[in-house]
């Protein structure tokens, strides 16, 4: 009996995602997001997802489609500047949103991921962030955070082998590799789908223990959010 | 009053990368602080950090060399130098919490006497987000935060007390605005520099605190 | 008590492997559990993890081709399959504390019917350390404890209460000696198993306890 | 002013190393041990080190050598089995022997060298382990461990650069790279000492900014602990 979790389509990968569910998907504004599974989700009808995101697409691109179609009901993020979409839904309360400190953030999800079951930042001290937490003297005043997992993550990475090995292109890789730590299932998208033992075991940025589906995705956008060149 | 003797944008940046030293490692906020990397004597040879994954940022790409994968942290498209690195986001903020970068500058809306810092809230406006600028002051070697002197409305930035939501609590090392450098101690802003021109009753700041 | 049906070592290992399917991952003690590795059925498509930053050990290098820089955490020269990866020990015992690997299969010195287990240590002998041990026990989602059923000196070492110092509390889900395959389950040992001619007065458990 | 980090020889590299530091040594086992850097200590008149390393060494090899010439007051480790001259101090009571389990010790170093203050693990709940530790009840009884660093670290990598970015070989990389973010000064010896930019950024293991000393290292050893050949 083979084991294979090389998927066709996105449509199938993510098709047990269901309402109510939350799901973390990766990317740093619309740097290495999965767009084919977001385009995917985009057309099911799904609603009151919990979506774990850094940011909430940008500029109508990106989760701005599922937020468009109201499947969000809480958005846990640390940055929402230039989103159009999401102040509209944040005025009329059709969308909760929870901000994060984003180092706070990172290592929540890494500790979901790897069995830390709190720790210790000075990170948010002294600030509305600190609220309801508990509070412990070190060097500095630190507070306590837990970890920030997710029932699916949704990532893309450059390459990908058959088994989920994964390597991230430039600074594409920031959150998706720690979201694919901290989902149940973790759902990957990729540029390249490579042979097994394509990726050097060392350089390997993401081993395939982590991952549960892969597909070949298609057709990317790859916006660029704000282009600066060399005047 | 005249603006005129006021330091331009480029004016306080220089002011900033005055601070650095040889082989430094600098976090660079949205806005203003991304000049510093278009501004940076490259003999230098400082590494820039940028939170969302990358230490050796060179400054804005060559027209048709832009990748849609090479951003910084605000999300610009930004080139690399030679040594250059990229990581997770909780390696890139691990460096900056465990206080491997050496210097973080970034933008204000208040600074007060304590060293505490306003600048990703004001209530009742549009809601951005603190992004990862609550990390970086709380784990960056020494804090710059580099802003104007004044609000749009004409209100000096350096407080006794902040009034706005805080970023960090006694975290602000020294502040560059367009009127001079400050190092907010024991309960007041000591005035490292003036620009050439400007008196100290031009800053508003009441006498007690300076 | 004549000793000629028990299960050899390698049938012991054989047993452990029947708890493993396809796609698998599991990490392996030093000493007896390292045989897992080269008796594996290759169809299964286990990905065998060594905590020292392996995924992917295959068993044991051809003459020639062993590398110093290749071992598994028993300090053995090793081979890897195709699809492997290497990475550091925070993120090696990330994934043994995060519940990514499935099984792991380690000796064990007394299990009792709380599923405690110690396997490290003997008060007044050697002392050579925990290692990997305690962060296996609480992080697998099956722990696997192969032993012989008898100390040298002729004791069972499924116990009611263990008496040496513990590796872990409640962690051990399968016990497989060379007498039998046992769960701990509500203060007893369940008899999954017993080698063939097997009588369970030979297993030396009070009877309370099955 | 030119700023390098590279230094010619192990001699000058561990020079300021004194008595009654604190030094991590990398490696597992015999495995990617810094061996010029434990030459180079092992002839300096320098005693009541505390030395944080997975093995300290084995059948007189490795940190063993720092262990005869009684440099060290106390071992911080996770297993020393197989260390006879370690065991013979031991019992003459002239070395103190802490013993850590190796996932905590490898997340309490990462926690020095990365800013977080304390962390909860169950690792070691209703063990020794666990004596004198505050316990707090998350889906399981778990344990607080705190940070440990060091004042150096002597680490081997298989390639380096002159900013200290590093990239280690096969399972040569364990602690190394955590150590070098733990200590105050990371002192790191390489098989080969490349051009800066020759790591591909993506793939570097150790970003050079936790480095601050580099060499050419030479006539390695290498040893294998236990030969294990196909038979």
């Amino acid at each position: 009996m083979d084991y294979s979790k090389v998927f066709t389509d996105p449509k199938s990968a993510v098709a047990d995602i269901k309402s109510n569910s939350t799901l973390m998907s990766g990317g740093f504004g619309l740097c290495g997001i999965p767009e084919n599974c977001i385009d995917a989700l985009s057309e099911m009808e799904i609603t009151n997802l919990t979506v774990i995101s850094n940011n909430i697409g940008n500029s109508g691109r990106g989760l701005v489609k599922l937020l468009i179609s109201k499947k969000i009901k809480k958005a846990i993020c640390t940055y929402v500047g230039g989103n159009p979409d999401l102040e509209k839904q944040i005025l009329s309360n059709e969308i909760e949103v929870e901000l994060i400190p984003q180092g706070t953030f990172s290592e929540r999800i890494r500790a979901a991921g790897l069995g830390i079951r709190g720790f210790y930042t000075p990170t948010g001290f002294g600030t509305s962030v600190a609220d309801g937490k508990e509070i412990k003297i070190f060097d500095k005043a630190c507070l306590l955070e837990l970890p920030l997992g997710a029932d699916f993550a949704i990532i893309k990475a450059e390459k990908g082998d058959s088994y989920g090995n994964l390597w991230f292109k430039e600074t594409a890789r920031a959150f998706s590799p720690l979201m694919a730590m901290a989902a149940k299932i973790t759902i990957v998208e990729v540029e390249e789908l490579v042979e097994v033992g394509e990726i050097k075991p060392e350089d390997v940025h993401l081993p395939g223990i982590f991952v549960q589906r892969i597909f070949l995705g298609k057709n990317y956008k790859n916006d660029i959010e704000f282009l600066k060149i060399e005047e | 009053m005249s603006t005129q003797n006021y330091w331009s944008k480029n004016k306080m940046i220089e002011k900033v990368i005055s601070f650095f030293y040889s082989g430094a490692s600098v976090n660079l906020g949205i806005g203003i602080p991304t000049l510093v990397a278009e501004l940076l004597p490259k003999e230098l040879n400082i590494f820039i950090q940028s939170e969302n994954g990358v230490l050796g940022v060179a400054g804005r790409p060559k027209k048709g060399e832009e990748s849609p994968t090479l951003i910084n942290a605000g999300k610009e498209t930004i080139s690399i130098r030679k040594g250059a690195s990229f990581f997770d986001s909780a390696l890139s903020f691990g460096m900056i919490r465990g206080g491997h970068i050496d210097f973080c500058v970034l933008g204000g809306m208040e600074v007060d006497t304590n060293g505490n810092l306003s600048n990703w809230m004001v209530p009742g406006e549009k809601i951005t987000g603190m992004g990862g600028a609550m990390d970086l002051v709380n784990g960056a070697k020494c804090v710059i935060v580099v802003m104007t002197h004044f609000t749009k409305k004409g209100s000096p930035k350096l407080v006794k007390k902040c009034s706005l939501p805080l970023t960090g609590v006694g975290v602000v090392n020294i502040v560059v605005t367009d009127l001079g450098i400050f190092k907010p101690e024991n309960g007041k802003f000591v005035i490292v520099e003036l620009a050439s021109g400007v008196s100290v009753n031009e800053l508003s700041i009441p006498s007690e605190l300076i």
